[in-house]
């Protein structure tokens, strides 16, 4: 029998009243994976409401954009969410040259999908490794980390930085993709596919780890709907809603690929999201260096000091975690006069306390799991 | 020699010698573990302190015993102190009546193999009371985990060695030890005709030892990414370390037993060279080669969820030893039918 | 779920372990990667990003910067401190004071990115330690191009002509092709 | 569920009222051209248009003064395809019309706009199943900043009004759990307010 919402919460109902504790789970609990923290009304081991309270490392980077240029911003765009840090400052920078019409040039482009879509995969990593350390599994995480190594010395090699790239720039990049960064590109390509092949060898076909998943975590598309999820959560409810698609920027046009969808709603789709999502991001990698042309990485004649017309902007990608979309208010000034940052970890996690409801603690924690969180994107 | 003249010797030599080899083990299997997991995951595991991380232990243990006992405000105090040594007792005690070798074992009971069980059992009741008297919520969780799944995979493995004892008619270890002399084909895992299900008998045995000792898959009392440490969660120092030992103690005694009943003990697999140091030598090959096993075993799989490692007990184990079991009777006495019918 | 099924999904969960348990022993049999850190270094890249640097000009031996602050004004965090002054026989002012205060600092580059000549550049130096919080916070760079630019006049002895070349805007055969575009000057 | 711009427009103009609807009343009509980016630059308040050439909806003369409540605006300009300004009790109902329409919530957030005395509360939504995006707004007074909640009919509304309270101190009537959320439990300030000084 599997510890559904129904099975679960009808069976402690049954024997009359009981006792509920609270348990407090955080701001440090290793299932957090950071400072979050969640606060648990328990029936023995079974979840009657957990309420994720969070802020513990809310940096407010919405003021920290209305007192700066444009410019000086983009830094902060890496260090929301961490893990995808190229996603994060490709909306932001792409709002701004909505605002100010700047024509990207498309070699800029090209680099911009495959440096966010390496940045995809090396974030997609983290969570399988980190999800199967919520499971109980050890290994699986250094494993990830040996091939996410090789992403990051990657963008190390192109940028300079590993995590915080802060590599593109108002109208195109810091600086130009060379040889050396496509050939390893290619390269990790190639490796990687018979890794992830082992990926679902040791783990994905794990009997052990198909129980844990399947049917655990129910998040229908409904719920999506209504809690603004996206991201591998909603893929993984049948729906396929991918930024990518559906609000095409970039090149993304161009290139051919799959949207993931599995309808099953459980932790388990999600799983296979992502997974599948690694295989489709190498496959845009491999279009994206066939078509990448030569020619400028950065738009001419974009001014040093940007004057965006006022008025407001949106611009939203699909970051690893789900939709990531930057509004920014201008009053024609020089700096800022509103940056919101909708994060997708954010929305993702607020569905948590009705999704979590009745389920055991393991399971609700294998579906916190399962959401992917990182929790410097919630508290931003 | 009379009686009164080498009883004492014996139990001095068997308190000395299995609280060593308890210690030693504790200690240098934990360092076997983290050197198995970074050759698993590609690291060298700890290799600072001394050639290779051989002085590791030695640094562990250190640290643990400078460390101060905390004792919670709010606790039981003389529960939450005396569960760590009711938790390392058991392991000692079982390790009376296992036959290391041809003439090294404390003392060879009748009921040896009673004696295991009875106080393996204990193991669970330490535990729990750890739990309890921490007075936090994880470690009560973890408690009520423990005792379920001790329950639930005691059954099995109970009807496993049930199963065994159908072939061999003893209690005593070392006698059932005596039985599988003669080479590899002469072992209970083995011995297909009497039981063709003797390998899966022998998984299911292995499979409710790790549960038994709380080994991953089926570390539900420390599942430290659910329940932070589980009962240990407030024990620190030599308090937490006493835990540690006791899960490789009881790992040993496990892996010891499966050993006996199943890998033929001490005898060798050529059936020669069976005595004296040679039974010792092939007694700890088999048994270290077991104790890998679960080391390996733990840094390969996730935890397994706690209600399908009931149902695993349940629902599968269960059934399967009791059709081994029902196998094994059919198997040895319908000979005795067909002679009866003829 | 019938028996039949029954029998066969625990077999094919089985064997899913055995398939786990030979792929961990696979790689239990390879080589170790980590690099063992205090023993083994990497090797930076070209490109990365460590903190600022003052750059000397390998012609005259001088620091190239000319304290216009350029940089200070981009950088995000505010936490680039210069001073020049016009020194006796120059055209130009140069540094005489470069503090970074590299607590704040975020390694963005936009320093490196507007400076207008190429005086400022990243080093590759990543395991900078102290037991000193001061250390970090008034990193004196100035003092560090100092100690370069004595070490370049030991190893380039006085000068046969006595005029200085012109002081003209050294040209930059190491330009990179990234002008600051987008850094704002203020 | 997936409803058409042009359905959307006329549901919105019945909402928000004839005045709405003589300006959005265009799409049954294709308008010229022109006229469209006319309108659309002329119709651009500082707020939500801002002299981008909006292709708006409405051909018929725009008075140059108020913007009209709802315009349809292209995408790869401003990243959304309509825009519908609502008053502060329409929110809620309009929220029921998105909701209805099978709209996912995105955001909900605030801007102050201390020289018009005024708040504006932005409301984003996307359509989990096409290619829409949908913004409405409405603002408040920036004396009393009271609104009400529309956490009931898109729960994931919840936590980005309390996020809007925290920063604004925007209440949200009907809200049934305004405590601070990102701040600090003793927090009393807005720190997104533009009257805010640390």
């Amino acid at each position: 029998m599997i510890a559904t919402r129904e099975t679960v919460s009808a069976a402690p109902a049954a024997q009359g009243p009981q006792e509920t504790f609270v348990l407090n789970l955080g701001p440090q609990h290793p299932a957090a994976h950071g400072v979050l923290r969640v606060l648990m009304t328990m029936e023995g081991e079974w979840i009657q409401r957990a309420e994720p309270v969070i802020g513990y490392i809310h940096r407010m980077h919405e003021k920290m954009g209305e007192n700066r240029t444009w410019a000086k911003f983009l830094p902060n765009t890496s260090r929301i969410d961490y893990l995808s840090a190229m996603h994060y400052t490709h909306a932001f920078v792409g709002a701004v040259e909505r605002a100010m019409k700047i024509e990207v040039p498309l070699r800029a482009e090209y680099a911009r999908v495959i440096t966010s879509e390496l940045n995809r995969i090396s974030s997609h990593m983290v969570w399988w490794g980190a999800l199967l350390l919520d499971l109980g599994g050890f290994t699986p995480i250094l494993y990830a980390f040996d091939d996410r190594e090789k992403i990051l010395d990657l963008l190390e090699g192109l940028c300079g930085a590993r995590l915080t790239y802060c590599y593109y720039r108002f109208g195109g990049l810091y600086n130009d993709v060379d040889d050396e960064f496509l050939r390893g590109t290619r390269d990790f390509v190639q490796h990687l596919r018979p890794r992830l092949k082992m990926y679902r060898d040791l783990v994905t076909d794990n009997v052990i780890l198909r129980k844990r998943l399947t049917n655990i975590g129910p998040i229908d598309a409904e719920m999506c709907r209504r809690y603004g999820a996206t991201g591998p959560v909603i893929r993984g409810a049948g729906v396929p809603y991918d930024v990518r698609r559906m609000e095409p920027y970039s090149v993304y046009p161009r290139l051919d690929f799959k949207v993931p969808m599995y309808p099953e709603c459980d932790s388990m789709a999600r799983y296979l999201v992502r997974m599948d999502e690694m295989e489709q991001s190498l496959r845009i990698i491999e279009q994206a260096l066939d078509q990448i042309p030569t020619g400028p990485f950065l738009a001419p004649k974009v001014p040093r000091v940007l004057r965006l017309p006022a008025g407001d902007y949106s611009y939203a990608v699909e970051a690893a975690r789900g939709r990531f979309m930057v509004r920014i208010v201008s009053d024609g000034k020089e700096i800022p006069y509103r940056v919101r940052l909708r994060a997708p970890s954010f929305s993702n996690l607020s569905l948590y306390e009705e999704a979590s409801r009745g389920m055991i603690l393991p399971d609700a924690l294998a579906m916190m799991g399962s959401l992917d969180l990182v929790i410097p994107d919630i508290d931003r | 020699m009379t009686f009164l003249s080498l009883e004492p010797i014996r139990v001095l030599l068997y308190l000395v010698g299995i609280c060593a080899f308890v210690g030693a083990n504790a200690a240098y299997l934990v360092l076997a573990e983290r050197k198995g997991a970074g050759r698993i995951q590609r690291r060298p595991g700890p290799n600072e302190a001394g050639w290779a991380g051989w002085m590791q232990p030695l640094a562990d243990g250190l640290k643990l015993l400078a460390k101060q006992i905390m004792v919670p405000p709010g606790t039981d105090s003389l529960l939450f102190r005396l569960a760590p040594l009711l938790v390392m007792a058991p392991p000692l005690m079982c390790l009376v009546t296992i036959p290391f070798g041809e003439n090294v074992v404390a003392r060879d009971l009748n009921l040896g193999l009673l004696l295991v069980f009875s106080f393996g059992s204990i193991n669970v009741m330490a535990l729990m009371l750890g739990g309890w008297a921490s007075r936090n919520k994880y470690a009560i969780i973890s408690a009520a985990r423990v005792v379920s799944q001790n329950v639930a995979y005691e059954i099995p493995m109970l009807l496993v060695v049930i199963t065994l004892l159908m072939m061999t008619g003893t209690m005593s270890l070392q006698e059932i030890t005596a039985q599988q002399a003669g080479g590899f084909w002469h072992w209970n895992l083995f011995k297909l005709w009497v039981n063709p299900l003797m390998p899966v008998t022998f998984v299911i045995f292995f499979t409710c030892m790790l549960a038994e000792t709380n080994r991953a898959p089926f570390d539900m009392a420390e599942a430290e990414s659910e329940l932070v440490a589980g009962a240990f969660t407030e024990y620190g120092g030599m308090g937490f370390g006493v835990f540690f030992m006791a899960e490789y103690a009881n790992i040993v005694v496990g892996c010891c037993l499966a050993t006996v009943l199943f890998l033929g003990g001490w005898q060798s697999p050529i059936g020669i060279l069976s005595s004296g140091a040679w039974g010792l030598l092939w007694f700890f090959l088999k048994t270290y080669a077991l104790i890998l096993t679960v080391i390996w075993i733990r840094w390969t799989f996730p935890r397994t969820q706690f209600y399908s490692l009931l149902n695993l007990s349940w629902k599968i184990l269960i059934p399967l030893s009791l059709a081994t079991l029902l196998l094994t009777g059919a198997m040895m006495k319908l000979p005795l039918l067909w002679r009866a019918l003829s | 779920m019938s028996l039949i099924t029954a029998i066969r999904e625990t077999f094919l969960g089985f064997k899913s372990l055995l398939v786990g348990l030979r792929i961990t022993a696979r790689e239990a049999s390879r080589p170790i990667i980590t690099v063992q850190y205090p023993r083994e270094t990497l090797k930076m890249p070209a490109r990365f990003r460590g903190h600022i640097k003052l750059v000397l000009d390998p012609e005259t031996g001088k620091p190239r910067c000319t304290a216009c602050t350029l940089c200070a004004k981009a950088c995000p965090s505010g936490c680039i401190v210069l001073d020049g002054v016009k020194r006796e026989g120059d055209k130009k002012k140069s540094v005489s004071k470069y503090e970074l205060d590299f607590t704040t600092c975020s390694l963005c580059g936009s320093c490196v990115e507007i400076c207008p000549s190429d005086a400022i550049e990243f080093s590759k130096e990543y395991n900078v330690v102290s037991l000193n919080r001061d250390t970090f916070e008034n990193m004196d760079l100035y003092a560090k191009i100092e100690a370069e630019a004595r070490a370049w006049s030991a190893a380039h002895p006085a000068p046969p002509a006595a005029s200085p070349p012109p002081a003209a805007a050294p040209a930059n055969p190491t330009a990179p092709a990234s002008q600051p575009l987008n850094a704002p000057a203020g | 569920m997936n409803p058409t711009l042009d359905q959307l427009i006329a549901q919105f103009t019945e909402l928000i009222g004839p005045e709405a609807f003589a300006a959005a009343a265009a799409p049954a009509v294709p308008p010229s051209p022109p006229a469209a980016t006319a309108v659309g630059t002329t119709g651009a308040s500082p707020a939500a248009g801002g002299g981008v050439p909006v292709a708006a909806a409405k051909p018929a003369p725009a008075p140059a003064a108020p913007p009209p409540p709802l315009q349809a605006t292209q995408h790869a300009l401003k990243g959304y395809d309509l825009d519908a300004r609502v008053a502060p009790n329409q929110v809620v109902d309009a929220a029921r019309l998105l909701d209805r329409a099978g709209f996912a919530i995105d955001a909900v957030t605030g801007v102050d706009w201390l020289a018009q005395e005024e708040m504006e509360i932005v409301y984003d939504y996307f359509h989990p199943s096409q290619s829409l995006r949908m913004v409405v707004r409405t603002r408040v007074p920036r004396a009393a900043p009271e609104l009400p909640s529309i956490s009931g009919v898109f729960p994931g509304a919840n936590w980005h009004e309390r996020e809007t309270h925290d920063f604004f101190g925007i209440r949200f009537a009907g809200h049934p759990n305004l405590k601070p959320f990102l701040l600090p439990e003793d927090a009393n300030f807005h720190p997104l307010r533009k009257d805010y000084t640390p």
